[in-house]
């Protein structure tokens, strides 16, 4: 029981990790339509500012996780500049591709400051864990949460009481549509990328707390795709709600699949989220919360 | 210059020869009769120190920027880079000038795929491999390297490196094998924990670096009746997509007294601060050479719980010690601004065959890749200056291997972050193994 | 009779592959210039071209490249024909990469040792059955089209980046069962040598004679793989043109219309994944052939999107385009480090792994840098440009 | 003149007036609205049936029904004597229905020539393989129906634009592209859903008239849909009118005209004067 | 006023499309513009309302002006807060969207009168306002186009574009879209209405303009349009003769004089 509490406990940190960067991705696939390969990039970008402010210069950690958001935002907003605007009315597949080879190219220069051994993020959490009727939680694990569940309520009331959540939308369907009601489309597009951004950042900062951060966070990163799209691609709840299943899913199997299921093979709990993923998109082809692509003739 | 050679006169030591002749190789072309075919030129080396010098081309296959051994992949070049730039500063090796250049310089991401095609894209280019990384990564350029009789100092202690029918007697390895590194680890904790039986887990990346140290590991144990492991792992590099999310939980439920952990710095670290966050703090692991990076003494959080359970094998000894050797990579270290680490020792240790075979070589009058291949395979009287006892590649496995290994704990106060604690040592269960076959367990 | 050039007189000329003897002449040069590459030093009777054709590395991502070709038609077949953007090429790829090595490749055994006797025992570490390449060659082709066959009917629920996804998950499913087939596959990290070349007893990875020409491996393996290529180039391109092709293209534009037009969505789906797979199994089966090993981790979501890459950058749902793209993708690394090389470029390091950025490093930026730029400039592809100059030399020399 | 009639292209029909199309009491609703609600209709061989009926009626969903694109709850769908309810779209278009859609469902990225050839599917009888090898059958095949094609789009007057693709076409040609591929399915039912939309007069008298030859030179029956009364009128053999999905009046032109409730619901007061042919 | 002089058009840099238009929309009028399909109608409504850009257009000659200041080459956002809203061809609307997330949308640069219009369009179309939560992608064809020009209706215009609003609409509704035109304009908004039906055009508008091949060909106040025989002829179908019938047209015709 406790294991199975244990692997539950872990599994709702972990989501608010996968939640984190899966609502980058539902951000500027709300505003896009684009899927945001360099989503990983900008996790590792934003997590070094941090660790920068926080190890290297020694500022306080909530000081330097705010300096790092705001660099994190300029980040996005650079990048969505120099390189995505020039895309508007392209096929979304070409920049689709086209923010892959902005994530290798923001990878290495992240890698690059970074270098390439594991580092220490900063944060005040360290090893610290709370016991609680058996169960040990992390106070970074913690940390994730709480901070999550203000992430997401901001944003939600960001969507709902500005009116750029509905003009984020109308482009995502129609950007010459979005154009002759006055949208700025320009602006709409900077701004999703520097919530995006800052985000990742996040991810960054509650994925290299604790052992420390380096370049694989990359890889959890891409984890959050399952999430999206389990969730659907545009639904901000989805995103929270595919963040869960799928991490509790993957720490379940983590736990227990090794012991009662080992024929599925070793490190079958990192092909979880994809199982998951495939599940769901059986049954709901638009995912748990997607909107439905409107079909007439 | 002189007053450089002064500097280095360690370096200069083992190349007396070299340091006689400078005067001369300087204003004289080199040897004509001397033959070489590919990776080798009569003139001089873009950038040379000594003009006069031809210039040998090495080349270096390793993992630089995202793999798993990323970390020491670049102390690792690193220090072959500055090995050369000090041979040669001290006036090359009668008449030539060898050198790594960025271009023969590969990232194969620790990929055994990209590996064989960066052998294949240098084939023509070098005269051999001044570092090949990786077990399966070297085995898979092989055939390439047979193919073109290329000759290549691993960043790997693979037992099959012993082998013959093995390695083609291409493969010039420094060091003891993972097998028996595993078994003097095994043996020397046994002994640090008061000889009283322990149970442990192991904890291997796939392929023969982790199936090489996992059997030392298991044919130790099986002597000292520790009996088999209570969770066996194959952890999967991260960096490959594999993640530690299994691991530890296995780890918290078998609750292992030692854990032999088979990877790259980072797993350990993510293992271990995993280990800890969920509150298990009286365990041990013991890490081979590979698994332990000096970055992790930066981490403030998790180098003190280290400290307490960190207890590693290596094939020499650290950064700090006072050989020759050691101090002729201090020096070189310093002079090209590199920080100490494990990995800058083993770069630099590897080299020495070279060394030796290429001193041999230009002697013979034959810098053919065929001739230099065959010299290889049979190499004797190899000096690593005291960081290793001199070796050969003559005669059997069982001849030629070396055996002894060294145990260090996790300290953040020393250079490397490693502290040894014992000196060079054989146990009785590497010194009895017969070397019949490379180590493997089935 | 004489008819004036070009014009046509047959509907059948209208839709043939070259629609004029200047189209014929100029695909001959071509073929004849490709051909003059790939053999190299080995033709001395035309001293002054020799510096111009490949050797050494070069010959090795050229081998690469024609391989690539072959995938990315397929590719092209199920993303640019049929408008079912697939990201789980690598899977298929890796399914017919096996499939070869398995088939073609030798059994491996190896001494381990007996830990109850402390004995060395022998193993099977790989199973391998020596095939000729005439089996392993199709079987691998096959083998990826029964796996399209097996994820058509799932792609048929499902629309734009959803169904991406779905294939995505199959690259992580592929390489998780590529991991742990140990014995098939050598596992992640290790690998496995690739199924061995050889065609009635003619080997493809050793130098050797052919019709009295000296060539080398990577020679022959070059010239295997553009005969292949010409054939299922055009293959591709008659099915583009017939029935089938217009089928898909109808599905990709508008699927339910096609639906009214008396196409069965499913069927067609189906066949766009399964000819789309027999590619792909084909290209993985032969792509490592030149380095001879593979290694499970290879076939991962990076692979795929390489594809995409050559897809797109080539020119969605055309033939030569994908062959365009599949060389541009595969010589840009080398493109890149022969970029990274200039004077330009001189605050990278001469040391292979110091200074501001290292050649690593700037091979990967500029890697990336150079698909976000050509994506910025020329949305089209490089089929697009090639059309633009086309219509500018139009019918030279034939032009009057 | 056209140099060959379309029957010498194209299979013509009996136009004997028997039932092709039979529709009874179809009822349809999407989460609580009643797009149709008890249509009943006939369409007789040789017959231009016209539905029309205000925005929203429902007239598409009863092509949709027909189509096999929306599967009506309740009532019956037959088609030459079969009930085709429940039958895949691609299967009731094998038996002979073709359509024109409301907002054209061209394929954009294909040329005339091929959207054209796209129609001839079903009467390509080759497979994959051949396909792929394109030696014999599949070469010969695609000759013999390209033929047909080139015949349509000369009765279409669009030669011109044969290899454009069809997403640079002025609107006006690519509604005559879109009836061009629903001829080439030679059909034994043509569905049009608002031909002359968006039209001027200019493109609808053409329309009206590539309408009236395929009717008499085909014998096929055409179920239309259109908001031009005027042209609705004059083509008309039947009219029925709904409304909410539910049918509010049905017969000729000038009945339907001079009905009340159609007038209220459906033409406006003022209409007449608009269309001074209209009701008497 | 809104004003076009001289105004040159050319996609993708190669195809010229419109070959100097000069064209006024005075303060309060309603100015028709009618033209065979590709006319390059549309065309000039995007080089006003600053959407040539997603079409690879440019505006190359010439100048568009409201009230002597130059709104040429402006990005549309600023367009429409300057007071030009456009319902543009073909619906355009938000398929995924709510019939009132789509209205609310129109408001996005006039936000403070959001509840006013909103209450305005519906009173317009009753129509949309039974079902506000509707998805706007199942509305049939004309309900869409009622949401198209409701939605631009949204921000207030001082000048409405509307690209061929009754295209796909029932007799009736085509004239109550015409009426609600004239009651749009009543209240003050210029209107430049371009349409293929211009027997209704021409009814409600002031002025007219009759465009080919991107020419402007004729120009007149729409009552003398109205009597113009080539005009009757082929935008009314009203020759000489009266109106014939659709069942037995010619295949060839008169030539149009201003081709000649
Ligand atoms: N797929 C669907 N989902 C939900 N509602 C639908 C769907 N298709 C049609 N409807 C609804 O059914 C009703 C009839 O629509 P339909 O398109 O058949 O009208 P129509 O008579 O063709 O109108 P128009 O003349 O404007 O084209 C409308 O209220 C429409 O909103
Ligand atoms: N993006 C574009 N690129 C190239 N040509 C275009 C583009 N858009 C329109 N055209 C061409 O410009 C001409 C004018 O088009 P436009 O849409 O302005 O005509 P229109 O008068 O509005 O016609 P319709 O009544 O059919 O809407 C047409 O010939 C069209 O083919
Ligand atoms: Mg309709
Ligand atoms: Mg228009």
């Amino acid at each position: 029981m406790t294991q199975f509490l244990q692997a539950l406990v872990n599994g709702v940190s972990l989501a608010s990790i996968y939640a984190l960067i899966a609502l980058g991705f539902v951000i500027i696939y709300k505003s896009m339509q684009v899927l945001n390969f360099a989503q990983p990039a900008l996790l590792l970008l934003g997590g070094y500012w941090v660790l920068y402010f926080a190890t290297v210069w020694g500022w306080a950690f909530p000081l330097a996780i705010v300096v790092g958001a705001l660099f994190a935002a300029a980040t996005g907003v650079i990048v969505e500049r120099t390189t995505l605007r020039p895309m508007v009315g392209k096929p979304v597949f070409a920049v689709a591709i086209l923010t892959i080879g902005l994530n290798t190219v923001i990878s290495v220069i992240a890698l690059d400051l970074m270098g390439v051994e594991i580092r220490q993020m900063g944060d005040p959490w360290g090893f610290g864990f709370v016991e609680f009727g058996g169960l040990n939680i992390a106070h970074r694990q913690i940390a994730a949460i709480v901070a999550v569940a203000v992430l997401v309520g901001l944003l939600l009331a960001f969507f709902k009481y500005s009116r750029l959540g509905l003009a984020m939308r109308a482009t995502a369907f129609d950007q010459e549509v979005a154009l002759t009601q006055g949208v700025s489309v320009s602006t709409v597009f900077a701004l999703s990328w520097a919530i995006a951004a800052v985000l990742a950042m996040f991810g960054g900062v509650f994925l290299g707390s604790g052992v420390g951060f380096e370049r694989s966070a990359a890889v959890t990163a891409l984890k959050a795709l399952p999430v999206v799209v389990v969730g659907g691609l545009d639904s901000i709840a989805g995103a929270i709600v595919g963040a869960l299943l799928v991490a509790v899913s993957e720490t379940l199997a983590a736990t227990y699949q090794p012991e009662y299921a080992p024929f599925l093979g070793k490190g079958f709990s990192q092909l979880v989220p994809y199982v998951v993923m495939l599940l769901v998109l059986l049954f709901k082809p638009y995912g748990l919360f997607g909107t439905k692509e409107i079909e007439r003739v | 210059g002189d007053d450089d050679a002064e500097t280095t006169t360690t370096t200069a030591a083992t190349t007396t020869t070299v340091a006689g002749t400078t005067a001369a190789t300087t204003t004289l072309p080199p040897e004509p009769e001397v033959a070489f075919d590919l990776g080798v030129t009569p003139s001089p080396c873009a950038d040379a120190v000594n003009e006069g010098n031809g210039c040998i081309y090495l080349g270096v296959i390793s993992d630089l920027t995202d793999g798993p051994f990323a970390p020491l992949g670049v102390p690792l070049t690193q220090a072959q880079e500055d090995f050369w730039a000090e041979v040669n500063a001290a006036g090359g090796i009668d008449g030539w000038d060898v050198v790594i250049t960025a271009e023969n310089t590969i990232d194969a991401h620790y990929d055994p795929t990209q590996t064989a095609e960066g052998a294949v894209t240098l084939a023509d280019r070098v005269l051999g491999l001044a570092q090949s990384l990786g077990t399966p990564q070297t085995l898979g350029a092989l055939p390439t390297l047979v193919e073109g009789d290329i000759v290549a100092a691993p960043a790997t202690w693979f037992s099959g490196w012993a082998f013959t029918d093995v390695d083609a007697g291409l493969i010039m390895e420094s060091g003891a094998p993972y097998c028996f590194e595993a078994m003097n680890g095994m043996e020397g904790l046994y002994d640090l924990r008061g000889g009283t039986p322990f149970t442990w887990a192991l904890v291997a990346f796939p392929g023969d670096y982790g199936g090489d140290y996992g059997a030392g590991a298991k044919i130790a144990a099986a002597q000292l009746g520790l009996g088999d492991p209570v969770a066996e792992i194959l952890q999967i590099p991260v960096s490959f997509g594999g993640s530690v999310a299994e691991t530890v939980p296995a780890l918290l439920a078998a609750q292992p007294d030692v854990i032999v952990m088979v990877t790259g710095p980072t797993e350990m670290a993510q293992v271990a601060g995993g280990l800890f966050q969920n509150g298990m703090t009286s365990f041990q692991i013991l890490g081979a050479g590979p698994t332990w990076n000096v970055a992790l003494k930066g981490n403030a959080d998790l180098m003190p719980l280290l400290e307490a359970v960190y207890v590693g094998t290596s094939p020499w000894a650290g950064w700090d010690t006072d050989t020759e050797g050691h101090a002729a990579m201090r020096a070189a270290a310093e002079n090209h601004g590199r920080t100490p680490s494990g990995s800058y020792v083993a770069g630099w240790t590897w080299q020495y065959p070279w060394l030796a075979l290429l001193t041999e070589a230009i002697a013979s009058g034959d810098l053919t890749r065929s001739n230099v291949a065959a010299i290889a395979a049979t190499l004797e009287d190899i000096d690593y200056q005291g960081i290793l006892p001199t070796r050969t590649y003559a005669g059997t496995p069982n001849d030629h291997v070396v055996r002894s290994t060294f145990l260090n704990q996790a300290d953040a106060d020393t250079s490397d972050g490693l502290n040894p604690l014992t000196d060079a040592f054989v146990g009785t269960i590497a010194a009895d193994f017969d070397l019949a076959a490379p180590c493997f367990v089935g | 009779m004489r008819l004036r050039p070009g014009l046509i007189a047959d509907y059948r000329d209208d839709v043939a592959v070259f629609r004029s003897n200047v189209a014929r002449f100029w695909f001959a040069v071509l073929l004849v210039a490709v051909v003059v590459l790939g053999l190299g030093g080995t033709l001395p009777l035309i001293p002054g071209l020799v510096d111009f054709t490949l050797t050494g590395d070069l010959l090795l991502i050229a081998v690469t490249a024609v391989f690539a070709s072959i995938g990315a038609i397929g590719l092209n077949i199920v993303t640019g024909f049929a408008g079912q953007v697939s990201l789980g090429h690598a899977f298929f790829l890796g399914v017919g990469a096996f499939t070869g090595a398995i088939l073609g490749g030798t059994e491996v055994t190896r001494q381990v040792v007996d830990l109850s006797t402390g004995q060395f025992v022998e193993r099977t570490m790989l199973v391998g059955y020596d095939l000729d390449l005439i089996i392993w060659l199709p079987a691998a082709g096959l083998a990826a089209a029964f796996m399209g066959l097996i994820v058509a009917p799932v792609a048929f629920r499902l629309r734009g980046l959803y169904l991406a996804f779905v294939t995505l998950g199959l690259v992580f499913i592929g390489e998780h069962v590529f991991r742990e087939a140990t014995v098939l596959t050598g596992g992640v990290g290790v690998g496995r040598p690739t199924g061995v070349p050889s065609l009635f007893g003619l080997r493809f990875d050793e130098a050797g004679e052919v019709f009295g020409i000296f060539l080398s491996k990577h020679q022959k393996l070059f010239f295997l793989g553009l005969a292949l290529l010409v054939v299922l180039g055009f293959v591709a391109k008659n099915l583009a043109r017939s029935r089938v092709g217009r089928a898909l293209a109808a599905i990709r534009d508008r699927d339910i219309a096609a639906e009214m037009m008396g196409i069965p969505l499913a069927r067609y789906k189906m066949i766009a994944f399964v000819v789309s797979s027999f590619y792909a199994g084909v290209a993985g089966a032969l792509l490592y052939t030149a380095v001879g090993q593979l290694e499970p981790g290879s076939f991962n979501l990076l692979l795929s999107i390489e594809f995409i890459a050559m897809v797109l950058i080539g020119g969605v749902a055309t033939v030569s385009g994908s062959i365009m793209g599949a060389v541009f993708i595969t010589f840009l690394p080398r493109l890149v480090k022969w970029l990274a090389g200039f004077w330009m470029f001189g605050f990278i390091s001469d040391s292979p792994t110091g200074g501001l950025v290292t050649l690593a490093q700037m091979e990967l930026i500029l890697f990336g840098g150079l698909i976000v730029v050509f994506l910025i400039l020329e949305p089209l592809g490089l089929y697009g440009i090639w059309i633009r100059i086309r219509n500018y030399w139009k019918a030279w020399p034939f032009s009057y | 003149m056209r140099a060959r009639l379309l029957h010498e292209i194209l299979p013509a029909a009996e136009a004997d007036g028997s039932p092709l199309l039979e529709i009874e009491d179809v009822h349809l609703s999407f989460a609580g609205v009643k797009a149709i609600d008890g249509v009943t209709l006939t369409v007789r061989r040789g017959e231009v049936f016209a539905v029309i009926g205000p925005n929203g009626a429902g007239k598409t969903s009863i092509f949709n029904c027909i189509s096999g694109v929306y599967h009506p709850g309740r009532g019956s769908i037959r088609f030459g004597g079969r009930d085709i309810i429940g039958m895949r779209p691609d299967r009731i278009a094998d038996l002979g229905v073709a359509r024109t859609f409301q907002n054209i469902e061209l394929f954009p990225q294909l040329t005339v020539l091929d959207n054209l050839m796209l129609g001839r599917h079903q009467h390509l009888h080759y497979g994959t393989p051949a396909a792929m090898i394109r030696f014999g059958r599949a070469a010969r095949e695609e000759a013999r129906n390209r033929e047909v094609v080139e015949g349509i789009i000369e009765f279409l007057d669009i030669q011109q634009h044969r290899k454009s693709f069809v997403a640079m076409l002025p609107y006006g040609i690519q509604k005559r592209v879109e009836l061009g591929r629903a001829l080439a399915m030679a059909p034994k039912l043509l569905l049009l859903d608002e031909p002359a939309a968006g039209m001027n007069l200019e493109e609808t008298e053409d329309m009206a008239r590539f309408i009236t030859d395929i009717r008499h030179e085909l014998g096929i029956g055409i179920l239309l849909v259109d908001h031009d009364m005027h042209m609705v009128m004059d083509l008309a053999d039947t009219v029925l009118a709904i409304d909410f999905g539910r049918p509010i009046a049905v017969g000729t032109p000038r009945e339907i005209q001079a009905n009340q409730d159609v007038i209220r619901a459906y033409l406006g007061q003022e209409h007449a004067v608009a269309d001074p042919g209209g009701a008497a | 006023m809104l004003a076009l002089k001289n105004v040159e058009v050319v996609y993708s840099d190669v195809i010229l499309v419109l070959r100097g238009i000069s064209l006024e929309v005075p303060d309060g009028k309603i100015v028709a513009l009618l033209g065979a399909n590709g006319a390059g109608k549309s065309t000039t409504l995007r080089a006003i309302s600053g959407l040539l850009d997603v079409h690879r257009g440019d505006l190359t000659k010439g100048q568009i002006t409201l009230d002597e200041h130059r709104i040429d080459h402006l990005p549309p956002a600023k367009v429409v807060k300057l007071g030009i809203g456009q319902a543009l061809e073909g619906r355009r609307i938000l398929a995924e969207l709510t019939v009132e997330e789509n209205l609310r949308l129109g408001a996005h640069t006039a936000r403070k009168t959001l509840d006013v219009n909103l209450a305005r369009v519906y009173e317009l179309f009753p129509q949309l306002k039974e079902r506000p939560r509707f998805t706007a992608g199942y509305l049939s064809g004309g309900q869409q186009q009622m949401l198209a020009i409701g939605r631009a209706l949204m921000s207030s215009p001082r000048f409405l574009l509307l690209d061929e609003p009754s295209l796909g609409l029932a007799p009736l509704l085509v004239q109550q879209i015409r009426d609600i035109i004239v009651e749009i304009n009543r209240q003050g908004t210029g209107v430049l209405l371009v349409e293929q039906n211009a027997t209704m055009a021409l009814s409600i508008a002031h002025h007219g303009y009759i465009m080919e091949t991107g020419k402007i060909v004729m120009d007149k106040p729409a009552r003398e349009l109205l009597d113009d025989e080539d005009v009757r002829e082929f935008y009314l179908g009203l020759s000489s003769e009266g109106s014939k019938s659709f069942a037995e047209v010619k295949h060839y015709r008169r030539k149009k004089r201003w081709l000649s």
